[in-house]
């Protein structure tokens, strides 16, 4: 048992906004409280509480994860970690090893992971690797927008017969990965590549099975609906880091209209054309029609400057990515499922596109009015390491410090973004909002992001400082599932966290033509396909519906 | 003297990896792992005859093998991978990888029975 | 009047030893016990380096020659001391015996002397000061560590001896003399740079090299170029008189004259032929 | 008395980076009886996995498991330079301990791709790899091309089950509609199946991967059509840059041909360029041809772990990595090492002998399920159950993609996992961590 007192708490989801509180904890529960007088206490006085971290999309565990480690030695031996009692090794300052990817996720506050993009064949992998990623529960996403058996099923001419052989594709591609949401990454676009084809627009019908990205998109979207996911489909959509994508993403956003949809990194897909065909901010027309539609949420994908790692499914992309910069390149395609790719680049300043990108993933940020509707994520690494947050929130509560950047930036960045013009500041309860009880919500997850009674004891406690980076850079306490794990910034206890799953409404099952297809097909036995349990050693199933 | 020289290239084989799996004590595998596939004009040059015993010596060690004819290229001697050719070849010379020279060590070939 | 430091070593270890902390700015000024006290891993433990070596130190007139002064002697068999002057920015030191890896590895300054042979990865990532092996010096000298695209970036490194495999690679500034024969592979895949080799290189030299020269003085027993360079012209280098000079004042004398003819091939046509091989005529 | 005969379908295979997982194995009373559908390697591999069996043994004398590891936890808590080494043929999840051991002791780890695929990998850090799995080679490949490798001898399936003969979706005839290209310096089985078969000179691949590189983006070269590269006619070579761009979806297969012939890791850093700068025109890949089972899985845990594939050294408590200086033929033949932890993996029959004597100088434990060469000079023999058969866990294909290989009979002896959580345990506690 466990008493926080004297913080200043922010939970939002309580209506709960910066007021003196205490916060009871029993077992691995929030409770109502009292608690006994022995109970041990944590005094939180000049502390601001706020639940646990929720990162709705970063990519730490996995086949294309490791490649990335794997690719960049040079990053590992630069950045390190010794043994401690305590804590395993580790290294990498980009794309951190699985040990340390946990100890610094801890340290800055969070405490439930989602791994954003696992190619079902490689879900072992994934599941390994969460498995050695300690302290946060830890869940991950099913890439499913280019594989074989949802085109296939969606190739079915009949339209009731293909949204039951549909559903039963994703609910067994779910149950077989363990996974916890529908991921989609540049629909068709990686199937078409791999026919040595170009890029795909939203009817571009893509072969073998002639379905389009459009089809793909409100299919599965209206599977995940009938599923009654807890998280609708998390959509990477087609032409990631084109000049003039904006238009693209707002045909695919009212192709979606009224259905839910998450899309995620949305930076990179909400560049406007330059008049000479470069980069512009396409921030406001996405804002506002993002603004207008309830039914969406999104992540915002913000650069950092500096030295890191593109790792996606979508393999043409980082392709032409290499193509551009020349260096290193790994793909992977992945049998009747996806590509990938992984690309290390690094974002400049000076540099007018990654100038442009810097801007408009912060307006996305201060446009979008709703927080309820806009997470904080960096990607990781795509666009930056996760371990810059702290100086992401302090870019998004500070105007001063933010306008202070532009000596840094492109000298012509502002002919090309409003940044300049936006003086809205974060505010802490905003804060909390998008990198916590935002996340939880929009992945519905009830007994996280938030700190009233029955949710899981999962507390960060942050020292108060003006400086709102030094704030959020390590905290001063992080509870997990009540037990202290971080203390004055350092790691104090490891342990295993819970892998989070699906409890689904339907038994996954393969129609017959489906199944005699994959059986034909893939190189893996049906039976040797499906995860087993032993992977995940703490299930955490969350109930559909 | 009848010798011959080249570069010895230690290769798998069907029934070396068949034989090594019922067991590395095994006379078969034992056998496969001791046969160097020759030319048959190198072994005609360093009178030998097929299935007779050779002495193969590199800077590093020495082997009794079996010969047999084999249409592998002129000086270049195969001898399926093992405790046998591993005493040709040395740790000494990676060139700085860490990969000794399995595929390429310099090796002089002579009949077993001018040795003694 | 100057310190000097004297290093014997004592006892040859039977595992690996890493001594980045013996280099002249870590000794200068410093008591022997202090000297003493410093700090070499052992294997997996760290050891006081006064376990390993007897520590003496003499002062010394200023010398009036150009040569800087000697700092640091050390002596004995080091094969076992890898990282010995890694990372050295000042100073100079002499080591009479044979070295591990990454001697000089990383040296932004100074100048290191080693009478015998080196280990693998001299002077790799060196940004400036010199080197001089007076004897054979092993693989990766003056390279990238893995992973790296670039390694040497300034500096000088002569070998009087021979050199091993991959000499200079990914070397992206800097200057590289051998005076014997070397690997395989001298220059791979360089940025940059400038690689003279007296004897006889291995294969593949300046294999996916960018940028740089590499000059090869002796033409008898010449492996083939990779079909990746194309032979321009014949001609005599402004460059080579420069560079002549420059290693005749560090005690390198060229037989062959200011006027030496070379043929000039450019490649590696891969990576944009901007790379350039320069054989005796 | 009656016998009980259970049938397992879908077993998988655990000999090569194949992990053929269709073996239909059929036991009776807990003993292998018949294997079906495997390669001969694989079906000995399964049938012998039972027999020959050590004891558990300290400096040759029998002992009790407990005393085996108390001596193993004394050995290796008392070096002051262990190495620990291995990995490649058992699970994941033992891998994982292997690395933790490792860390504990700030040892040295190492697995045996340092001396065969870990060229590639060493490779891939310079310029990365494009790669598939491998039913995209068989759903699509209209050409490979066989490297340095000779798969009918050494992954005698593959042909069949991936890369030739294999029907995939855009095959359905299989054999027929691919291109089949062998470059080798002899004629092997895999060579004469193939519809061209280049025989080069050794120790030339990288020369060919260089022209190649030249050739499929003409780039200028110094050579004419008639002058020979690794013995084979610059017009030959042309020819084969131009079905490598006339193809839709190529692959090539490399092999330790290339990895371990004159140049290793940077001829496969040519090849991996090669293959990168073919995308400019058509899909290509290349793949390691993988040999032990589970040793792309021991590269994956310690990249994941450690952030290297292999060699990698924890003398100063973080994890750094060098091959060559910390790989384990490195390390032994510079007699560098005082003890040594010793898992999955024979080194009394792999490691060239002048490397491999040293280890019969300094106390080695070793946890192997078969007596073997190195069983005949260990100083701990600790024999387990072996993975796959009387063990379960995780293996990676020569693709990367994990299997989870499962326990069919039951063994008398614990598995690697169990054995080295017992000893971490016990070295923990000595370190009074």
């Amino acid at each position: 048992m466990l008493r926080i007192i004297n913080g200043k708490v922010y939970d939002p989801v309580n209506r709960i906004h910066g007021e003196i509180r205490d916060i009871c904890i029993r077992d691995q529960k929030i409770v109502e409280g009292p608690l006994p007088p022995e109970t041990e206490i944590i005094d939180a006085k000049g502390c601001v509480v706020m639940p646990g971290g929720v990162e709705i999309h970063s990519h730490v565990a996995g086949a294309k994860v490791n490649n990335g480690r794997m690719l960049c030695p040079e990053d590992s031996a630069d950045h390190f970690r010794a043994h401690t009692e305590i804590l395993r090794s580790g290294c990498n300052g980009v794309v951190p090893t699985t040990f340390l990817t946990g100890y610094e996720y801890a340290r800055l506050g969070y405490t439930t992971l989602f791994e954003a993009a696992v190619p079902p064949l490689k879900a072992r992998h994934a599941h390994e690797e969460l498995r050695d990623t300690p302290i946060l529960d830890t869940g991950c996403y099913t890439v499913m927008g280019n594989n074989y058996l949802v085109m296939k099923a969606l190739n079915e001419p009949d339209e009731i017969s293909r949204r039951e052989k549909l559903m039963g594709v994703v609910a067994w591609l779910l149950e077989s990965t363990r996974g916890y949401a529908v991921k989609i990454v540049n629909p068709g676009g990686v199937e078409n590549w791999k026919w040595n084809r170009g890029l795909v627009d939203l009817d571009t019908p893509v072969p073998p099975f002639d379905v389009t990205p459009r089809m793909i998109m409100t299919g599965l979207a209206r599977t995940a609906y009938e599923l009654k996911l807890p998280h609708p489909i998390h959509l990477h959509t087609n032409h990631l880091g084109e000049p003039g994508n904006m238009a693209y993403t707002l045909e695919t956003m009212k192709a979606l209209s009224g259905s839910r949809a998450h899309f995620t990194h949305l930076q990179f897909h909400s560049y406007d054309k330059s008049k000479r065909g470069g980069f512009a901010s396409g921030a406001v027309a996405i804002a506002e029609y993002f603004n207008n539609h309830p039914e969406f949420t999104c992540d915002a994908g913000l650069i950092v400057f500096g030295p890191t790692m593109t790792m996606t499914a979508d393999a043409p992309m980082e392709f032409s990515l290499h193509q551009m910069k020349g260096g290193k390149w790994s793909n992977l395609d992945i049998e009747m499922e996806t590509g990938s790719g992984v690309v290390p680049i690094k974002y400049q300043p000076d540099s007018l596109v990654n100038a442009v990108q810097w801007c408009l993933g912060l307006e996305l940020m201060l446009l979008i009015n709703d927080p309820w509707r806009v997470f904080l994520s960096t990607d990781h690494p795509n666009a930056g390491p996760f371990t810059s947050y702290p100086l992401l929130i302090k870019l998004l509560m500070d105007r001063d410090f933010r306008m202070s950047w532009y000596e840094m930036l492109h000298p012509k960045v502002k002919e090309y973004t409003c940044l300049h013009d936006l003086t809205r500041e974060y505010s802490l309860e905003e804060i909390a909002i998008v990198t916590r009880s935002g996340p939880a919500r929009a992945l519905g997850l009830k007994n996280r992001g938030h700190l009233g009674a029955g949710a899981y004891a999962d507390v960060a406690i942050y020292p108060f400082f003006d400086d709102k980076q030094k704030m959020f850079s390590s905290a001063s306490y992080l509870i997990k599932d009540g037990r202290v794990v971080v203390r004055d910034g350092a790691i104090k206890e490891s342990f295993s966290g819970r892998a989070l799953g699906l409890e689904l409404p339907v038994k996954g099952e393969l129609a017959g033509d489906l199944k005699e297809y994959f059986e034909q097909y893939s190189t893996v036995a049906f039976s040797n396909y499906r995860v087993e349990e032993e992977y995940t050693p703490r299930p955490e199933l969350i109930r559909c519906g | 003297m009848a010798g011959i020289s080249g570069l010895l290239v230690t290769v798998r084989t069907g029934k070396q990896g068949a034989e090594m799996m019922r067991g590395k004590m095994n006379p078969e595998y034992l056998d496969e792992i001791s046969t160097l596939r020759i030319n048959p004009d190198d072994m005609a040059e360093a009178q030998m005859l097929p299935g007779q015993k050779v002495k193969v010596s590199s800077s590093f060690g020495e082997v009794t093998v079996t010969c047999i004819a084999s249409d592998v290229p002129r000086k270049l001697f195969f001898l399926p991978v093992g405790p046998v050719a591993n005493r040709l070849v040395s740790g000494s010379d990676t060139d700085g990888t860490g990969v000794p020279a399995w595929k390429g060590e310099q090796v002089t070939i002579e009949p077993a029975d001018q040795v003694q | 009047m100057k310190s000097q430091i004297q290093l014997t070593l004592k006892k040859i270890p039977d595992i690996p030893v890493e001594a980045e902390n013996i280099k002249p700015e870590n000794m200068a000024g410093k008591t022997i016990s202090e000297i003493k006290a410093i700090p070499i891993l052992v294997g997996k433990c760290w050891e006081p380096a006064g376990d390993w070596f007897d520590i003496g130190i003499k002062e010394s007139p200023e010398s009036d020659s150009e040569k800087p002064v000697i700092d640091l002697f050390i002596k004995g068999d080091l094969t076992r001391f890898k990282r010995i002057g890694e990372g050295m920015s000042q100073g100079s030191m002499r080591i009479d015996g044979t070295v591990g890896f990454h001697a000089g590895a990383k040296m932004c300054g100074g100048e290191l002397i080693i009478n015998g042979n080196t280990g693998d990865y001299l002077g790799a990532h060196m940004k400036a000061g010199l080197i001089v092996v007076n004897g054979n010096a092993g693989h990766y000298i003056a390279a990238a560590y893995r992973g790296h695209a670039k390694g040497m970036a300034g500096g000088t490194i002569i070998i009087k001896g021979n050199a091993g495999q991959m000499l200079g690679a990914r070397m992206r500034r800097g200057l590289i003399y051998v005076t014997g024969d070397c690997g395989d592979a001298p220059g791979f895949n360089m940025k940059a740079g400038t690689i003279i080799i007296g004897g006889t290189p291995g294969a593949r030299a300046g294999a996916r090299m960018v940028r740089g020269t590499i000059m090869l003085l002796n033409k008898d027993n010449l492996p083939e170029l990779l079909p990746t360079f194309t032979y321009n012209c014949t001609y005599t280098p402004s460059f080579w008189g420069i560079a002549r000079g420059v290693l005749s004042k560090m005690g390198v004398q060229s037989e062959a004259g200011t006027d030496l003819l070379f043929k000039r091939y450019s490649g590696d046509t891969n990576e944009g032929g901007r790379g350039e091989i320069l054989i005796s005529a | 008395m009656d016998q009980e005969l259970k049938v397992h379908s879908d077993v998988i295979c655990t000999f090569c980076g194949c992990l053929c997982d269709d073996i239909e194995v059929e036991v009776v009373d807990n003993r292998i009886s018949k294997v079906k559908k495997a390669c001969m390697i694989g079906r000995n591999k399964l049938m012998h996995a039972q027999s020959n069996n050590p004891d558990i043994t300290i400096a040759g004398k029998p002992t009790s498991l407990d005393a085996a590891i108390n001596e193993a936890v004394n050995i290796l808590t008392n070096a002051r330079f262990p190495l620990v080494y291995g990995l490649s043929s058992t699970t994941t999840e033992a891998q994982r301990e292997m690395v933790e051991i490792a860390e504990i002791l700030n040892a040295t780890i190492d697995n045996p791709s340092s001396y065969c695929h870990g060229p590639g990998l060493m490779a891939r850090q310079q310029v990365g790899l494009s790669s598939c799995t491998l039913g995209e080679v068989k759903n699509r490949a209209d050409l490979v091309i066989f490297w340095g490798c000779n798969p009918l001898e050494s992954h005698v399936r593959h042909l069949t089950r991936y890369s030739v003969s294999a029907k995939g979706m855009f095959h359905p005839e299989g054999r027929k509609s691919r291109k089949i290209v062998s470059i080798d310096i002899r004629p092997t089985p895999t060579t004469k199946s193939s519809d061209w078969f280049i025989q080069v000179t050794p120790g030339n691949t990288f020369e060919i991967a260089t022209l190649l590189r030249a050739l499929v983006a003409n780039n200028p070269i110094g050579k004419g059509d008639d002058a020979l590269i690794a013995g084979v006619a610059v017009s030959k070579w042309r020819e084969l840059a131009e079905m490598i761009r006339g193809c839709k979806y190529g692959v090539i297969f490399f092999g330790l041909g290339v990895t371990q012939c004159r140049g290793r890791d940077i001829n496969v850093e040519q090849l991996a360029v090669l293959v990168s700068e073919i995308n400019n025109h058509t899909r290509f890949y290349a793949m390691a041809m993988r040999g032990h089972g589970n040793v792309a899985g021991g590269n994956q845990v310690m990249t994941w772990q450690t952030g290297f594939p292999l060699a990698v050294n924890f003398s100063r408590g973080y994890p750094r990595y060098n091959p060559g200086e910390f790989s384990v033929i490195g390390l032994l033949a510079r007699k560098e090492v005082d003890a040594a932890l010793i898992v999955a993996t024979d080194p009394g029959a792999h490691l060239p002998a002048d490397t491999g004597d040293h280890l019969k100088n300094i106390p080695v434990i070793y946890l192997e399920p078969h007596n073997n060469p190195t069983t005949e000079w260990a100083t701990v023999v600790i024999p387990v159950a072996q993975a796959g058969v009387a063990a379960s866990g995780t293996y990676y294909r020569m693709d990367n993609v994990p299997l989870r290989v499962k326990k069919i009979v039951d063994s008398d002896h614990l598995s690697d996992e169990e054995v080295l959580k017992r000893i971490k345990e016990r070295i923990t506690h000595a370190q009074n961590y």
